[in-house]
Order: C-alpha cells, then sequence, then structure tokens
C-alpha cells in the first residue's frame, strides 16, 4: 500500500500540491467521484466528436439525450422495453428453474455430472449466436423463439455455476451433517443448498448478463421487436441519435441491473463477506 | 533461455506493432467500395455480373455484404462505403448527407399471400395480423395500399426481414398472412399448391433496389460510375433479352464457385421471373415520381407526393449520360 | 465416472450424444437434425470447397488480429489498474461495465467508428475478450503477496525487475486464466461481428447454408467452430496446468 | 435414539454410569487409498470417562483413524465396535467437533449448537432450551443471536464444541479442535475441557499434533508411526490434575513425559 501510494503522488505535478492534493483526498473519499469524472470524460469526448462531426452517421451526446428523452417521452422507450424484457425475463425465470435443477442434479451425482457436463461445458463455450437463427426454423418468430433464443445463452451458464457451487460445498459442513446421522435430503437441503446458494446466485447474476446479450440477439436476428427495433428501424431511416439513445439504453439498463444484483449479493446474501 | 525468451518478446512485440498498423493500411488504396445489404446469392447474380464486367473495364471495385440495407445505408451516410444498394427512401429524406440515388435495379415484384385455411381474400385480412419485411419497405408500403383499397385494417404487422424467411415461416406456419417475392411464390406453389393463396394486387410500379452514393462521391469518381451504370445497364439487356445467359456469366466469371446444384437450377427460372421486374432505362425521373406516390402511402416518405423533387432523392446525371449514349429501351 | 472399474473420461459423454442425434437424424422426425454420419461427410466436403478455406481464412485473420491487440492492451492496462489506485478508479467503471454488457447491441455502433468489413469483425474481437482479460490481470496482480514485493525490494530490485520478475510472473496463472477466458468470448466475437454486421467468413457461410436449409453443412461449420473453440481453451488450460503448482503455493 | 428427548438432566442417568470399561472398540483397522497404506492394524479400546489422545508426525493417519471411529470414512478392513455394536456408518453414540469448526455461515450461533438436534427432529423449543444450556456452558451466553462470521476464531471452536454437546452422545470425538486457536485462548480451551471431561463422564478421543497438549489433557496417549500408520507406543501421563494450571506446566513429572514423548517422535521428524 505504501508503495502504491507514493507512485500516485509521483505522477502527479509538483507545482500545485494543494488544489491538487485537495482533489485526490476528496476522490479517495468518494468512489462516485471517479464514476462521474470518467462518465463526464466519455460525455464530453462524444460530444465534442459529434460535433466536429466524425461522421454523418455519428450523433452528439446532447441530441442523443434529447432523443432518449423524446422517446421516454412519447412512450415508444417503453413500449420497447416492454417488448424486450418478455423474452428476457421469461427465459431467465425458465433458464433459472432448470439450471439450478440441472446443475444440482450434475452437482450431486456423478452420473448427472458424467452425461450432462460435458455438454453444457461446450454449449458455454460454443459461440451459440450462431445457432440462434436456427430457432426460427421450429418455433417462427414471435416470443417463444426469443426466449428460447435467452435460454440458448442464459442456460449453460447458470447450469455450470450451479455445478460449481454445489461441487464446492464445504466438504467440512457436509462431514458435519453427516457425524449428526443427517439423512441425504437434510443433507441437500440443510447444509448443501444453502451453502451454495451464494454462488448459486452468483451464477443466476451471470445468467442474466448472459439473458442480455441473447434478447440483444434475437432482437438483431430473428426479428426486431422492443430495443432491437427502435435500433434497426431508427437506422433505417437515418435517425441515428435514436438509435444511439436505444443502443445506450439497453447498455445501461444491463448495467445497472447486474449492478443491482450485485449490491443485493454482496450486503444481503453473503453478510459474513462485506467486511473483507 | 533468457536470451531466447527476449527474442521472442521481441518479435511478438514487433508482430503486434505491425499488425496494429496493417489494419488502417489496407483502407489506403482506393476502389470502388459497393455495399450489399444482404449476402451474394442467386439474386444478387445479375449485379455481380455486371461487377464484374466493370471491373474489366478498369473499375476497381470492392464489394462488401452487411447483414442488412440499413447497416449498409449507414456505411454509405458514414463515408465507409461509397455506393449502397437497396431502396432508402426514408434515409434520404432525413439524413443530413447529401446521399442520392441514380440508380434503379429492379422493380417490386411482390406477391401477398395467405394460408387459404384461415383467409380467402383481402376482406379477410381485416383485424388480422400480416408479416411484411420492414417498417417503411416497399413490401409493408404494398400491403398497406392494398388495406386501403379495400378498406380494411390491419391488426397488427410483424417485421420479418427476408422474403425467404417469411416464406419458411408460412410452410411452418408460424405465418398466415404476408407477402412473398417471385422465387418464394415458386416455393409454395411447388411446396403446397392448394394451402396458400395469392391475392390479387393492382398495377405497382416502385423501386425495389437501386444503387445510391454521396454526390461528392458521384461528381469525383463519375467516370467511374458512368462505366459501372453503364455495365449495369447492358447486363440487364441482356438478361431480359435471354435469361438462360445468367448461367453462362456465371460459369464465365466464376461467381458464387460452391452453389450447390439446387441453386444452380434456380438461377434460370429466377431470372425469367424477374425479366420484367427489370428496369432496363435505369429508372429516373419517371420511376422516381412513382415512387413517390408509392412511399407516401406506406409511411416510408412524409408530405405530398407531388411536392418531393426529384432532386432530393435522385442524381440524374450519370444515368442520363449513359442513357444517351445507349439509347433507350 | 467409473463403470466397472472403469474410469471413462467424461468427455466420452458427448459420444453418447452424437449416437443419440444420429438416431433421431436417422428416424428423420425434423429436417432440422440430420444424422451425425451426414454431417460428418458434409463437413468433409466442406473443408475442401474454395468458400470454406476463404472464410476460415478471414475468419482466423480476424480473429488473431483482435485477440493479438485484445492481450497486448488489455494485460498491460490490467497491471497498471491492479498496481495504481488512478488508473484503477478512471478505467475500473467501464471495464466492470464492459465485461458484462450486451456488447452485440454495440456492435453496429462499432462500424461507424472503425470502418466496416473485416475491420468491424477485428473490432468485435477485441471488444468482446479485452475486457475479461483486463480484469483477470488486475485480479492477479492484486493478489501478489506484499510480502513478496517487500522481499524483492529488500534485496534490491529495481521497480522494473519487480514488475517483471516478481508481479507478471506471480499473476501468471491469472493471467492465463483471463486469456483463456477471452479467447472463448473472441470466437464468440467473431461470429457475432459475422453475422450481425459485415456477413463475411463464417457469417456468410452460416446465412447461405441456413437460407438453403443445407442442415448438413451448417452444423458440420458448427462443429468446426465448436471444436476451435473448446481446442482453444483446452490449450490455454494445459498451460495454464503447467504453472498451477505455483498458483497453490503463492 | 433415546437421546433425542434426553435433557442435561438425563446425563446423571444411572444406566450409562456403568462400572464396565471400553465403550468403543477398534479392531484391526486397515486403510489404503490406493497404492497408498494409510492404516495397518490398529486395536485401540477407549474406557468411558477418559479423554485419549491419538498424537503422531503429520502423515500417521491419526485424523483418518478418527473419522473411521465416526463412520466418516469407511475402512478398507477392520471393525468399529460402540457399546458392544459394530457400527458401519455414523451414529447418534458419537459427536465430532471439527477443526475448521464447521459451521453453518448462515445460522445464528443457537442455530449452530442446535442442529444436531434439528436433525434428529427436536422441536425448536426443546432444542433451543438444550442449545441455550450448551452455549451458556462454553461461556457464550449473549451471542446466541450472532452469526460465526462476527465471532473469534476461539469463540467459534466454542460453538462447534457446545454442538457436539447438546446431542448427548456418549463418545466426544476431536479433531485437532485447537489448532486454529491462538495459544493464549489455547491454553484456556485445555483447561475448559479438562473441566468437561470431569463433568461430563464421556469418552473424548482427541485428535492432536502438539506434544504439551497431549501430555496436559490426556488420561492415555496413542503414539502413531507414519507411513503407514501403526499403533507405536501408548503412554499414560498420570498427571496430578489437581494441581493449578500453572503448577502442572511446571510439574517435573509433566516435562519428563513430554521429553519422552519427544524422543520417540524426533527421528520421523525430518
Amino acid at each position: 500500500m505504501a508503495l502504491m501510494s507514493q507512485e500516485t503522488k509521483l505522477a502527479l505535478p509538483r507545482e500545485a500540491p494543494t488544489t491538487l492534493e485537495a482533489i485526490r483526498l476528496f476522490a479517495e473519499r468518494r468512489r462516485s467521484f471517479w464514476v462521474v469524472l470518467s462518465l463526464a470524460c466519455l460525455f464530453t469526448a462524444w460530444e465534442i466528436a459529434g460535433r466536429i462531426p466524425i461522421s454523418y452517421a455519428f450523433p452528439t451526446f446532447s441530441d442523443t439525450v434529447a432523443a432518449f428523452f423524446e422517446m421516454v417521452g412519447d412512450g415508444t422507450m417503453i413500449r420497447a422495453y416492454f417488448l424486450t424484457l418478455q423474452p428476457l425475463v421469461l427465459g431467465v425465470v425458465i433458464s433459472a428453474l432448470c439450471g439450478i435443477g440441472i446443475g444440482i442434479l450434475m452437482g450431486l451425482s456423478d452420473k448427472a455430472e458424467w452425461l450432462l457436463a460435458p455438454v453444457f461445458i461446450v454449449l458455454q463455450a460454443a459461440p451459440m449466436a450462431a445457432l440462434v437463427p436456427l430457432v426460427t426454423f421450429i418455433y417462427g418468430i414471435g416470443l417463444t423463439a426469443k426466449t428460447l433464443a435467452v435460454i440458448m445463452l442464459a442456460l449453460p451458464v447458470i447450469v455450470l455455476n450451479s455445478y460449481k457451487a454445489v461441487r464446492h460445498v464445504n466438504p467440512s459442513l457436509v462431514d458435519m451433517c453427516r457425524s449428526f446421522q443427517g439423512s441425504r435430503r437434510q443433507q441437500i437441503f440443510k447444509i448443501i443448498i444453502p451453502d451454495a446458494s451464494p454462488v448459486l446466485f452468483a451464477g443466476l447474476r451471470l445468467g442474466v448478463a448472459a439473458g442480455f446479450i441473447g434478447v440483444m440477439l434475437a432482437e438483431l436476428l430473428i426479428t426486431p421487436t422492443g430495443i432491437g427495433d427502435l435500433i434497426t428501424y431508427h437506422r433505417s431511416v437515418a435517425n441515428y441519435a435514436h438509435m444511439y439513445a436505444a443502443v445506450a439504453s439497453i447498455i445501461a439498463v444491463s448495467t445497472l441491473t447486474l449492478a443491482g444484483l450485485q449490491w443485493f449479493e454482496t450486503n444481503i446474501l453473503r453478510p459474513e463477506k462485506r467486511r473483507k | 533461455m533468457g536470451y531466447l525468451a527476449e527474442r521472442i518478446r521481441t518479435a511478438a512485440v514487433i508482430s503486434t506493432l505491425s499488425l496494429t498498423v496493417a489494419i488502417p493500411a489496407t483502407a489506403i488504396a482506393d476502389p470502388m467500395r459497393v455495399a450489399f445489404g444482404d449476402i451474394a446469392t442467386v439474386e444478387t447474380l445479375g449485379l455481380l455480373i455486371a461487377l464484374e464486367r466493370a471491373k474489366e473495364q478498369g473499375v476497381e471495385v470492392e464489394t462488401v455484404f452487411l447483414k442488412s440495407e440499413d447497416i449498409a445505408a449507414q456505411a454509405v451516410v458514414s463515408g465507409q462505403a461509397d455506393i449502397g444498394i437497396g431502396g432508402p427512401y426514408a434515409l434520404l429524406q432525413k439524413v443530413k448527407a447529401p446521399i442520392r440515388m441514380f440508380l434503379q435495379l429492379s422493380e417490386l415484384q411482390m406477391y401477398p399471400v395467405v394460408n387459404s385455411e384461415f383467409y380467402k381474400d383481402w376482406a379477410d385480412l381485416d383485424g388480422q395480423e400480416i408479416a411484411v419485411h420492414s417498417r417503411g419497405s416497399g413490401t409493408e408500403a404494398i400491403m398497406q395500399m392494398m388495406a386501403q383499397k379495400n378498406g380494411i385494417k390491419y391488426s397488427s404487422v410483424a417485421y420479418v426481414p427476408g422474403a425467404e424467411v417469411r416464406t419458411g415461416a408460412l410452410l411452418q406456419g408460424n405465418v398466415k398472412a404476408t407477402i412473398v417475392d417471385s422465387s418464394g411464390k415458386r416455393v409454395l406453389e411447388a411446396e403446397a399448391p392448394d394451402k396458400f393463396t395469392f391475392l390479387p394486387l393492382g398495377d405497382i410500379a416502385a423501386t425495389d433496389e437501386a444503387l445510391f452514393a454521396n454526390t461528392e462521391y458521384l461528381e469525383k469518381n463519375a467516370k467511374d460510375a458512368e462505366i459501372l451504370v453503364d455495365s449495369i445497364l447492358t447486363t440487364w439487356r441482356e438478361i431480359a433479352a435471354d435469361p438462360a445467359v445468367v448461367t453462362k456469366l456465371r460459369d464465365q466469371y466464376k461467381l458464387l464457385p460452391d452453389a450447390t446444384p439446387e441453386m444452380v437450377a434456380e438461377i434460370e427460372p429466377y431470372f425469367a421471373g424477374l425479366k420484367d421486374a427489370l428496369p432496363l432505362n435505369g429508372g429516373g425521373e419517371a420511376a422516381a415520381k412513382s415512387d413517390f406516390d408509392f412511399y407516401t402511402v406506406s409511411g416510408a416518405l412524409t408530405g405530398d407526393p407531388k411536392e418531393l423533387k426529384v432532386e432530393d432523392f435522385w442524381d440524374l446525371g450519370i444515368l442520363n449520360t449513359v442513357v444517351g449514349r445507349i439509347g433507350t429501351m | 465416472m467409473t463403470v466397472f472399474g472403469f474410469r471413462i473420461p467424461m468427455m466420452a459423454s458427448l459420444l453418447v450424444w452424437a449416437l443419440l442425434w444420429e438416431i433421431v437424424g436417422q428416424l428423420d422426425l425434423i429436417f432440422l437434425i440430420p444424422p451425425m454420419s451426414s454431417i460428418f461427410s458434409a463437413g468433409l466436403g466442406l473443408v475442401q470447397t474454395a468458400s470454406w478455406q476463404n472464410a476460415t481464412w478471414i475468419t482466423v485473420k480476424s480473429f488473431v488480429i483482435g485477440m493479438s491487440l485484445a492481450i497486448a492492451i488489455g494485460v498491460p492496462l490490467g497491471v497498471l489498474m491492479g498496481r495504481f489506485r488512478i488508473i484503477d478508479n478512471i478505467c475500473g467503471l467501464w471495464v466492470n461495465m464492459f465485461v458484462s454488457a450486451p456488447l452485440s447491441a454495440l456492435v453496429p455502433v462499432l462500424m461507424i467508428l472503425f470502418g466496416m468489413g473485416e475491420t468491424t469483425i477485428v473490432v468485435t474481437v477485441f471488444l468482446f475478450a479485452v475486457w475479461i482479460i483486463v480484469l483477470d490481470a488486475r485480479a492477479g496482480v492484486m493478489q501478489v503477496p506484499q510480502s513478496l514485493i517487500e522481499m524483492a525490494r529488500s534485496y534490491g530490485a529495481s521497480r522494473g525487475v519487480i514488475l517483471r520478475k516478481i508481479i507478471l510472473l506471480s499473476a501468471l496463472p491469472e493471467i492465463l486464466a483471463g486469456i483463456r477466458i477471452g479467447l472463448i468470448r473472441g470466437v464468440k466475437g467473431v461470429v457475432i461481428g459475422q453475422i450481425l454486421v459485415a456477413v463475411i467468413g463464417y457469417g456468410e457461410l452460416f446465412e447461405l447454408y441456413s437460407r438453403s436449409f443445407d442442415m448438413e453443412r451448417f452444423w458440420a461449420l458448427t462443429i468446426v467452430l465448436f471444436a476451435a473453440a473448446m481446442l482453444l481453451s483446452a490449450i490455454v488450460e494445459r498451460a495454464e496446468k503447467r504453472i498451477e503448482y505455483y498458483a497453490g503455493a503463492r | 435414539m433415546t437421546i433425542q428427548a434426553s435433557t442435561a438432566a438425563a446425563q446423571f442417568d444411572p444406566e450409562s454410569v456403568t462400572t464396565d470399561d471400553s465403550v468403543v472398540r477398534v479392531e484391526g483397522i486397515c486403510k489404503r487409498y490406493g497404492a497408498v497404506e494409510a492404516l495397518r492394524g490398529i486395536d485401540l479400546q477407549f474406557e468411558r470417562g477418559k479423554l485419549t489422545t491419538l498424537l503422531g508426525p503429520s502423515g500417521c493417519g491419526k485424523t483418518t483413524l478418527l473419522k473411521i471411529i465416526a463412520g466418516l470414512i469407511p475402512a478398507t478392513s477392520g471393525q468399529i465396535v460402540i457399546n458392544d455394536r459394530v457400527v458401519t456408518g455414523p451414529g447418534p453414540e458419537r459427536a465430532f467437533v471439527f477443526q475448521d469448526f464447521a459451521l453453518m455461515p448462515w445460522a445464528t450461533v443457537l442455530r449452530n449448537v442446535g442442529f444436531g438436534l434439528e436433525l434428529k427432529g427436536v422441536a425448536e423449543g426443546e432444542r433451543n432450551r438444550i442449545a441455550r444450556n450448551y452455549i451458556e456452558q462454553v461461556g457464550l451466553q449473549g451471542f446466541e443471536d450472532k452469526f460465526p462470521h462476527e465471532l473469534s476464531g476461539g469463540m467459534r471452536q466454542r460453538v462447534g464444541i457446545a454442538r457436539a454437546f447438546a446431542v448427548n452422545a456418549d463418545v466426544l470425538l476431536l479433531d485437532e479442535p485447537f489448532s486454529a486457536v491462538d495459544e493464549q485462548n489455547r491454553r484456556k480451551f485445555q483447561e475448559d475441557l479438562l473441566r468437561l471431561v470431569e463433568i461430563e463422564r464421556k469418552t473424548f478421543i482427541f485428535v492432536t499434533h502438539s506434544i504439551e497438549e497431549a501430555v496436559y489433557v490426556s488420561d492415555r496417549i496413542v503414539l502413531l508411526s507414519p507411513r503407514p500408520g501403526r499403533l507405536a507406543r501408548i503412554i499414560e501421563p498420570r498427571i496430578d490434575r489437581s494441581a493449578s494450571p500453572d503448577e502442572i506446566r511446571r510439574d517435573a513429572a509433566y516435562l519428563d513425559v513430554v521429553e519422552d514423548i519427544w524422543q520417540s517422535l524426533r527421528h520421523y521428524a525430518e
């Protein structure tokens, strides 16, 4: 730690130590300062790049914000999210129910592990995006197809994390349960699942992240609906500010969702980890 | 050991650096960059042949195949492609860049079709869901125009890009009313002749695909553009005279080398069906005028069709020069 | 799993699935699933075609360039973030955000900034791979025991020597793990780039085969791609295993 | 299963205070892990009310033997007899104290202590009453609603010991229970343990690698030699426990036993 602060000091010019020092102190105290600062840097750079302009197809930041509020104001944005969230939520819920079940089964049974683990390892590592268009052949273009696309991306992640969670359960807790003659059922429900639950939840969070990717792929590859429709439609009519607003909003929504889940995980689910 | 590691490290650094430099370097050469809104298939063979002929006449052509027409249009707007393919009327009206069409490639040749189990004619579609290509597209325009004519209203319009996707969806039963192209029509007639009914359609003359570019590019590269327009028009005329020529020319220019036999067999019937929809004089002012009527109905264009100016959408200079040279048909 | 005392390797169960696939394919239940055997014969034919070789060349080229950039930029950035709080504060937000953001929505936008065609694909590969490499390199550097650094300093090691001989080597297990996950993400990136923006390379072939309902070739190409992703990750995993001994002992 | 309903008072059940000696008999236990032989031909008896320590260098299989007695690991050959019954798995007459405490991080001290009873289906009110009693006995009153992460290492192991006592087993198996506890607390623990041995009249089997600890707390020390683990010696320290702890630690007899054990183990140290 000492080495680090020394280097930080060296990086600063020596002429104006007071103001910089003050900023540095402030910055160290408040992490949000950095969030605001780096966001401000990006938005300024974006605004400048848009004003030059580097391309006719590159809107300024202010135009994008205006377009965003316009779309929120006239309700198109809310309608779009209503459409986009349907396959996302449905797909993630189905993946969570099946995925945690399959993952726990694989964690508990060597036979299930042998049979299923390689399949999910392949599916997680493989570029599933290539298979998304195939879904339309069987399930058409509706909600089913998009939900399936979300499941294709989210399920392997959730399964493998649940499986790992169960395999990494503290073995001495399991021994403890056995030494008190706990039945297999008690072992699973009183020890294994509670002990695995933080990792299970982390797997769910990663599943939600994969689900966002899945729903965007579905909306850009199967048929444009929701946010995907906003992106493609506004591009096709050269409303690039609107298109950027849609892209930025989905990234922001997914980031906020994941950050919220992470917060929930560290503050509510694992109080024992918070101190570290 | 240490020496070897050092050598490997240096080599790695150099190769990474050279790779970084190599990316922009490839973009320095200045060929005519043509952006397709679709992959190369039998349907694009005509244009591919014309591009080969332009190359023979000294125009350096570089093609790039993009996911969709709107991405192709975006590429032209942002200056990453010189010439785009599509019918971007909506975009032309809104975009700040001086993009203009300069050659009509094909006219809309579409066939509204319904699953006869559920619907028999236009009136049955009142309050029903239909599927078209994309928002503001020609297919939507046709369906909306027919709805107006027949005094009906659809409950909703689903956007399903790709005529072959809509054809497949019809066959699978996922879509009950949509609009397909000529090859889709042939597939439906071959696969399940009794299951689908093609709805009657009045006379429609509108641009399906056109070439468009930045006017600056057209001014600076007028010669190349003329050669391109010339070779397209002559190719179109050849195809119109004898659709079988496409198969021959494909062999000659070694296009679509890995096409399956089924695809090759598809070439002649496709172009035979297309024959009448091929604009042999490159569209121009007349095409623009009828497009205005048509696309204002679909909502792609806003305003009164009579007040829209051709010069806001079309750059006729090159087409007129070429047509002046080779004559009209 | 062990059967009659013989240990059956886990990946062997894929053969069971392949067999099941073959049976379903032979029953001709759905055109989407042709028999495995015909997929393999289609695959053999496929790799001999010029278009496959061409597509592979394009794909591999974009992938290699994108990955090299991701590693060349990601590892140093991660190390810097791990060493200097100020850089960590500035970049942390973006790295954490993009590591799990739906980048596929961003890909069409990238084209405007970075150009079309192969360049976009390179950028896509880079963007898919780089964040996890940064994060893992950072985590690796953060985990370097302070006592190791103090040991090196007490023996008079210079800053550069500490960086090369202590920090980089000590963080190597995490850096390699990051690169392995980065490689897998890069493969996903190359495919997404190729089917979402510029339809070239494998993306073009996928599009072509799925449109002409050529399922044998489609699956053959999928298997080639999946196998490549697994192979790449297996290679890095091997390298990881070789240095695993000190990941635990550190 | 009479233990289920047993209470703190039931510990003095006259039936359990038998004069009969061996509660646990280890008969010809061998353990192999593939080609590695961990334990060879172990025969031992453990008496009621006595604390026996399994002592030996690392790799002598002392923890393995303890877990075999606990029924957590199956033996390759030989048998474990407890109260004249051959056992193959864990049973209600034995309770285990873990080296790493094995506390459930999501459960309060109260629930952790009552967990053994919870598994047996004892009603909540009853098991909480028993748990509170033992929490008090190990000196943790006031911490019932804390979570393990809020306790120090020493306090956590007190929870582990209270949990083992709460099921009122005849035999307590302690696997290096104080190795993760700092030196000061360790001594306090050893004294507490001696007190518990005295009042509870149970059979204690204790594993440690500390010679001083073994000599201080044990009635009997079983020395194991490594690779494969075999019985080397059995020592009965016979320390006068009426003296104060500090006196014991300075006692010549105590120091002699420590030295004696060290001499027989030293050639195993590398």
